[in-house]
């Protein structure tokens, strides 16, 4: 019935939940890929359940039988290696972004594990802290706001901001809090911090932007919005309006929007035989994204051509952003 | 006539005996009469599979419950039974899975202790417990998801392989399923609990050793999380702090669902395992029925509210609070 | 009186539990001032026919009406609005409020303006509830920090409230208020209920057959969910009451006394200038193999106490109690089980019973060890073990897997006796163990406790009437300021009288 | 006797003296004010909380009634996604929304007699479930000055929002003292049947209670919003165990029939002060979660009256 390779692949995306903006442009990205290739859609989510994220993914692999392309965010790293795994033994194709243990690779389970896509978070992690550092007029003392401590992208941005530390003696990190991604616990870390440390505060510098939002809000309380430069990083609307109001020094876009729809484009072509996965080049296989630093200098433009309208993107140009193959250390 | 009346209510136990199966049997069938694809042997068996840890998890706190307690640090335990797991298995070997479990226990008698001799709150006394674990967790990790290797996998072969097509996780599940029952239904133990949760007063008067029980019942609680754990850490080749996160809510609710009384004294490890297969034929049934995705949520809220209202035993259940 | 209208009645009412059939079509009548007794065995469907007629159940057939009208009651407030009152057989305040909360609790309303409450009202009326029934509480008192008296006299109070709302006549239910009361407390209910007649109708349910035919003024006997008999106290005596319900007659030696053998040389329990804080001090006496110790002993002699520290409940502070020749303290009730005690408590639904788990593993709760093999119970060796109990305690249960909860209270009773005998204990602490039986279960307790005496168990008993202490002792203790004031042997034929002992009490 | 029950507040007091001891900064005004603005929220939370769980109920729904309570105002004040500007009607419907799931938490729980651990954990689902359906996961901006002004203008040196919570707090004492709705919820706390057999009507008080904590929840959603500035479906998040924590720390008992709208208060200040003094005290981030809860032991164990309570579940 549905196994039949003729009919068209179910695309699929598979992502942590839809309660933050991140993730539900993520999931407009999909539904406009899926559009544009009249290919039914399925959005899973995981309510930052791995078991839940994975069964879901077993489901809709009995379900089509195996004729599907997915495009999943794992919910932890470890979460990567069964849904492989599961997609090789059913024939589906598989995208996955961000998360992946590192021993886990595409080229070891071809063709059906099409790439992985990442976006390095040292260099994004360490421009953030350096616009921040700019906009404090490069000395002062900062706090740091933390995401999971054991997720990869946590660890890498905050890899990034003691790079940038490192190079810039003149700011001085008076204390870095794990706020798990969670705008409530970033505002009250920052409220703590603006008892502990005060007038001391030159600067914030956040993992996401929904903490630095937060932490905005700490600031706006005190009657200090716009007074203390914060940064972000995901480039979500709120934190480029944020920018264009001159309360936030700086995000980063990875446009979640390209990654829905690019995620499941890859797949897809994968998946109908465009490309042969097996035959790419490894920088094609498990590579970074590009990320688009935004400040206060090109905050309008990016607003105007990403989020007042929605992005025109051509999906024909699969390998479009990759950036050199990811380097693990 | 008193004897007709006698069989009559004996029917009614029966009946209501069976409500909580007939629940999921036809949450199955709608689901299957649907999508049949859902009732192929190998959809069942991945289902199945799929619902081991949950049960697991399940069943431990079907402990503390049918003691009129609550067990909160069970998702806590199970993540860092996982990176015990991952830390220790290159050395350890087999072992491993020991100290992770035995820690479980230990952890769980620590609980138990704050809870009975400091008089603390279950809720409290395991949800601080579950902190203390969690940050365990996240020193002993180094606050990372640890990935293991082929070597280290080839220990979780018990996990991770089948035999005669039926995977290894349900045999487990289903080893775990006779131990608990049978601890529970047939051992002074389970026999103890229900009369605690039913009326410690009593229970304390005849003599019973209330606090040893509970110790016991606590101990169990976080044993079961950790071996969950150490599945979770097999299944998934790795150990993280973070491994299990958000399966508290679904464990207790698998507990409620099956008709046990939250307040403890009414309930069964058969009741934990069909409230634990209809969360999880819920979850995924709406996955196979294409649920709209901002509807699931809505959904599932809704249709674990409907279950309990068909399968509690209120006959048991003095008030329902 | 047949032209005259009831101001209550029921006709041919009807009603089942799954596996009980508790009223069968059963009438009474009950006249405008009358006080009316309502007695019969355990079990017999009195509390039931109260229930219905409080509102709390609904019957399955058959018509209540009030003043001839057929009438019907959605629940225990519309009960009441319409003029029937009721104090309830188990202890109904709630013990985590105060006094005068709990007098006017769901009756707020007249002390509410505006949906403010105004307590200082409330908690006046509720003094001059009180004063009523002449008992000295304060209003504003936690009503766990009462004794039990107290609380029954509240409790009354709280019916009393009906004469505030009610027309010109209402009905005051009474399910064994007696059951806890000390005498003098009981000629103060009385004089109440006798004062109020002229505005209200009593029912009154007792199983001490002379304090009905004290009180009442018309008897309805019960039997299985029937009324075997209506007759006017002026024609009845306890005789023949005992003859009705239980169809046999009442033994002229009611406490079995001929049985009474003598004890045994072997003390199995001593203590010695035993004290514990305030509560009672230097207690020294000694317990043999096969006798009935007696203490007697008004509320606050400390005679409460030194059963709780048997049970294990209150460990002792100074002195010596030896089990066996060994000096011990008993820190919990497992300590106390372990050393072959039992208790049988007063709280009967509370300590004695899990009331929510079936008659049979209440029977064996306390021995389940036994018949546990390899750590597993052996299920049919108990199922054999808990039906012997109920054929030979005549437990009245449907099935051995019903929840205690159903069994009326003389059946729960025995449910409790049987668990201490399948725990073959050694010492039975009789903690007021008839309190809320019928003469025919009190009958068959005595019996019990001869028997099981006989074959050389001892047991401490403290109960509701002196004359069931003298009765079935071998010796008694009086204790009075938690101090031994009197010992006595209570050997057949020279039993001390009543007088006696009241003098040592107070 | 009457010691026992200050001792949450000795506690309290000696948790404030070492963390001041460690830090001075720990008793600024300014940080006074962060305190207070830290413990408006899970204080509003905690009084609805209180009702239920002096009940002996419980309810899991505080996250999704805030959620959609956020979420809703976020929608129906002026805010940066549509042209809605409804002002103090917006906040009427938001407590009516808080409510109405309250009405229905109790109506499932005395109609379908299912208990209140699975109805509310229902209705948490699918509050949360609806909050994220109305925004399609993304986060409203809210422009209203009065809203924002909750958070962000004072009076008498502390954010309009303090003297929401606190006028909260004014109500919920009235309710439980002087109403015969906050009598029965203890009475039924203290044991359903017997108040049932004094005439009061168990089910309207249970719904009764489950609505008044709805609409206390829905304020909690409304701060909560003006906190953030927006509305979002996570904004309740991690939100119901710190409540019910707040509740039980402050000596209520979770089995019902003891404990007070007032007992919360200092609850939920045990609770807030200890996580604002892990961060001034500059405890490692992956160890506070776990030193939270030990304080939290010791804290219960030092508050609890051992001798009073025999039974604890
Ligand atoms: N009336 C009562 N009803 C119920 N529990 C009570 C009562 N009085 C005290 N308790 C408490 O119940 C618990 C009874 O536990 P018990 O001492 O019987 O077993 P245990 O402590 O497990 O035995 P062990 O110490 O030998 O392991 C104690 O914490 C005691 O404080
Ligand atoms: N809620 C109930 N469910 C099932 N059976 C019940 C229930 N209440 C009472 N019964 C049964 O109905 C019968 C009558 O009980 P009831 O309590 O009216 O007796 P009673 O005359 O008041 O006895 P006692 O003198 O012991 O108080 C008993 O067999 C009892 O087991
Ligand atoms: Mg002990
Ligand atoms: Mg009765």
């Amino acid at each position: 019935r549905r196994g039949n390779a003729a009919d068209m692949p179910t695309l699929v995306n598979s992502i942590r939940s839809l309660s933050n903006p991140y993730h539900a442009t993520w999931n407009a990205g999909g539904a406009a890929f899926a559009k544009s290739v009249g290919a039914e859609y399925v959005t899973l989510v995981t309510e930052g359940n791995s078991e839940k994220g994975i069964a879901d993914i077993k489901a809709i692999l009995a379900k089509t039988g195996g004729n599907c392309a997915i495009n999943i965010d794992p919910n932890d790293a470890p979460d990567a290696r069964p849904i492989v795994e599961a997609c090789k033994e059913a024939g589906a194709y598989v995208v996955t972004q961000w998360n992946k243990p590192v021993d886990l690779h595409p080229w070891d389970y071809n063709p059906n594990y099409v790439a992985h896509i990442s976006f390095s978070g040292v260099p994004y992690g360490k421009a953030m802290a350096e616009a921040l550092f700019k906009s404090m007029g490069g000395k002062g003392g900062i706090v740091a706001l933390g995401g999971i401590e054991s997720n990869v992208p946590a660890i890498e941005r905050k890899a990034g901001l003691e790079q940038a530390l490192k190079e810039n003696p003149g700011i001085q990190l008076l204390d870095f809090q794990v706020a798990n991604w969670s705008d409530t616990e970033a505002l009250e870390k920052t409220n703590a911090w603006l008892t502990q440390f005060g007038d001391k505060i030159g600067g914030i510098w956040a993992a996401n932007d929904g903490m630095g939002l937060a932490a905005i809000e700490a600031l706006r309380a005190d009657g200090r919005a716009g007074k203390v430069p914060v940064t972000g990083i995901d480039g979500i609307k709120l934190a480029v309006e944020a920018i264009q109001k001159g309360e936030m020094a700086g995000t980063v876009a990875w446009d979640p929007f390209w990654q829905g729809g690019m995620g499941l484009a890859i797949a897809f072509d994968a998946k109908t035989g465009v490309f042969d996965p097996a035959k790419e080049s490894k920088d094609h296989r498990e590579f970074y994204g590009t990320g688009v630093v935004i400040t206060g200098e090109n905050a309008q433009a990016y607003y105007d051509t990403n989020i007042k309208s929605e992005p025109t993107l051509d999906w024909k140009d699969i390998w479009g952003r990759a950036s050199g193959q990811i380097q693990y250390n | 006539m008193p004897m007709n009346s006698s069989l009559k209510r004996l029917n009614i136990d029966r009946l209501r005996h069976w409500l909580p199966l007939a629940t999921l049997i036809i949450l199955v069938t709608v689901v299957g009469v649907m999508e049949p694809v859902f009732l192929q042997p190998s959809t069942l068996l991945q289902l199945a599979s799929d619902t081991a840890v949950l049960f697991i998890l399940a069943t431990g706190v079907t402990f503390v419950i049918m003691l009129g307690g609550i067990d909160l640090s069970l998702q806590s335990m199970a993540s860092f039974s996982s990176v015990i797991v991952a830390l220790t298995i290159a050395q350890l070997g087999y072992v491993s899975f020991g100290l992770a479990v035995g820690t479980g226990i230990l952890a769980g008698f620590l609980s138990g202790i704050a809870h009975v001799k400091l008089k603390i709150p279950s809720f409290i006394a395991t949800l601080a417990m579950g902190g203390v674990l969690f940050s365990a967790a996240l020193v002993a990790s180094k606050e990372r998801s640890i990935t293991l290797g082929d070597a280290e996998r080839s220990y979780q072969t018990w996990v991770t392989g089948s035999h005669f097509g039926i995977p290894n996780v349900i045999i487990v599940g289903l080893i775990v399923l006779i131990v608990a029952h049978v601890l529970q239904a047939h051992t002074r133990f389970g026999r103890y609990s229900a009369a605690i949760g039913a009326g410690e007063p009593a229970a304390y008067a005849s003599g019973v050793k209330v606090d040893r029980q509970k110790i016991f019942a606590y101990m169990l609680s976080a044993g079961f999380a950790a071996l969950a754990g150490v599945i979770l850490a097999g299944r998934l080749s790795s150990g993280s702090p973070t491994l299990a996160a958000e399966m508290l809510l679904p464990s207790i609710a698998a507990v409620v669902v099956g008709g046990t009384a939250i307040t403890g004294g009414v309930g069964s490890i058969w009741r934990t395992l069909v409230g634990s297969l209809i969360i999880s034929v819920v979850r995924i049934g709406m996955t196979f029925l294409s649920v709209n995705i901002f509807a699931q949520n809505i959904v599932f809220g809704s249709v674990l509210v409907l279950a309990v209202a068909v399968t509690i035993d209120r006959s048991k259940i003095p008030i329902v609070k | 009186m047949t032209a005259e209208i009831p101001t209550l009645s029921l006709v041919d009412v009807d009603k089942r539990f799954p596996g009980v059939h508790a009223l069968k079509r059963v009438s009474i009548n009950i006249m405008r001032g009358e006080v009316v007794g309502l007695i019969g065995e355990n079990g017999a469907g009195k509390s039931t026919l109260m229930k219905i007629l409080s509102g709390v159940y609904q019957p399955d057939a058959g018509e209540i009406r009030i003043a001839g009208q057929a009438a019907t009651f959605d629940d225990a407030a519309d009960a009441n609005r319409k003029g029937i009152g009721m104090v309830f057989q188990e202890q109904s305040l709630l013990t985590n409020m105060t006094v005068g909360e709990n007098i006017y609790l769901g009756n707020e309303a007249q002390f509410t303006r505006f949906g403010i409450v105004d307590w200082g009202r409330l908690y006046a009326a509720a003094e001059r509830q009180l004063a009523k029934v002449q008992v000295d509480v304060d209003p504003r008192a936690r009503a766990d920090t009462l004794s039990f008296a107290s609380r029954q006299m509240v409790e009354l109070a709280k019916a009393l409230t009906l004469e505030e709302h009610a027309g010109d006549h209402f009905v005051i239910l009474l399910d064994e208020p007696t059951s806890v009361l000390e005498r003098a407390e009981i000629d103060i209910l009385f004089e109440r209920v006798r004062a109020l007649k002229s505005r209200a109708s009593f029912i009154f349910v007792s199983h001490r057959l002379d304090e009905v035919l004290e009180l009442a003024d018309r008897i309805y006997v019960m039997k299985d969910g029937a009324v075997v008999a209506d007759l006017n106290s002026s024609e009845a005596d306890t005789t023949k009451l005992h003859h009705l319900m239980v169809g046999r007659s009442l033994q002229a030696e009611y406490y079995r006394e001929p049985l009474q053998r003598p004890y045994r040389e072997n003390v199995v329990l001593e203590t010695e200038n035993l004290s514990l804080g305030h509560a009672y001090k230097n207690v020294t006496f000694q317990l043999h193999a096969g006798e009935i110790l007696g203490i007697a002993g008004v509320i606050g002699s400390g005679r409460e106490e030194l059963t709780r520290t048997l049970a294990g409940f209150a460990p002792h502070d100074s002195g010596l109690l030896r089990i066996d020749g060994q000096s011990v303290r008993l820190t919990t009730p497992a300590k106390a089980v372990d050393l072959g005690l039992g208790y049988v408590p007063r709280e009967r639904r509370v300590e004695g019973l899990v009331l929510f788990l079936p008659v049979a593993a209440n029977i064996t709760l306390a021995d389940l060890a036994t018949f546990t093999r390899n750590g597993l119970i052996n299920s049919r060796e108990e199922r054999r073990i808990a039906e012997g109990w109920v054929e030979r305690l005549r437990i009245k249960t449907p099935t051995i897997n019903t929840l205690c909860l159903n069994l009326s209270g003389g059946n729960q009773q025995k449910v409790v006796l049987a668990k201490w005998l399948q725990a073959k204990a050694r010492i039975l602490i009789l903690d007021h163990p008839t309190r809320g039986l019928d003469v025919g279960a009190k009958e068959e307790v005595y019996d019990l406790a001869r028997a099981v005496t006989s074959e050389g168990l001892a047991v401490i008993l403290t109960s509701d009437t002196l004359e069931e202490t003298i009765g079935l002792s071998h010796r008694l203790l009086v204790m009075r300021d938690g101090e031994i004031t009197h010992r006595t042997d209570a050997a057949p034929g020279h039993k001390p009288s009543q007088i006696d002992l009241i003098g040592h009490m107070v | 006797m009457r010691i026992a029950s200050w001792a949450p507040v000795i506690v309290l007091l000696l948790l404030c003296a070492i963390i001041s001891v460690i830090n001075p900064n720990f008793l600024s005004f300014g940080n006074m004010v962060r305190i207070s603005q830290s413990a408006m929220i899970p204080l509003v939370l905690g009084i609805g909380a209180t009702f239920i769980i002096i009940m002996g109920s419980i309810d899991l729904s505080v996250e999704g009634v805030l959620t959609l309570a956020a979420v809703v105002l976020s929608m129906l004040v002026l805010n940066g996604e549509n042209a809605n500007d409804y002002g103090l009607f917006a906040v009427a419907a938001v407590l009516i929304v808080g409510a109405g799931v309250g009405f229905i938490n109790g109506l499932i729980n005395v109609r379908l007699k299912v208990p209140s651990f699975m109805t509310t954990l229902g209705t948490w689902f699918i509050g949360v479930g609806i909050a994220n359906a109305l925004l399609g996961g993304m986060a409203t901006r809210i422009n209203d000055p009065w809203i924002r002004g909750l958070a962000i203008e004072r009076f008498w040196g502390f954010p309009w929002g303090v003297w929401v919570a606190l006028l909260c707090l004014l109500i919920a004492l009235i309710i439980q003292n002087y109403t015969r709705l906050g009598r029965h919820v203890y009475a039924l706390g203290g044991g359903e049947e017997l108040a049932a057999l004094s005439g009061i009507s168990v089910a309207r008080v249970r719904i009764a209670a489950f609505t008044i904590a709805g609409v206390f929840y829905a304020v909690g959603g409304i701060l909560a919003a003006a906190q953030l500035g927006l509305g979002n479906a996570q904004i309740g998040n991690g939100r119901l165990f710190t409540t019910i924590t707040a509740v039980v720390v402050g000596g209520t008992s979770l089995s019902g029939g003891q404990g007070s709208v007032l007992q919360t208060v200092v609850g939920v200040l045990i609770v807030v002060v200890l996580s604002n003094g892990m961060v001034l005290m500059g405890v490692p981030p992956s160890v506070q979660i776990g030193v939270q809860g030990l304080m939290i032991i010791a804290a219960v164990a030092l508050s609890i009256n051992r001798k009073l309570m025999k039974i604890i579940k």
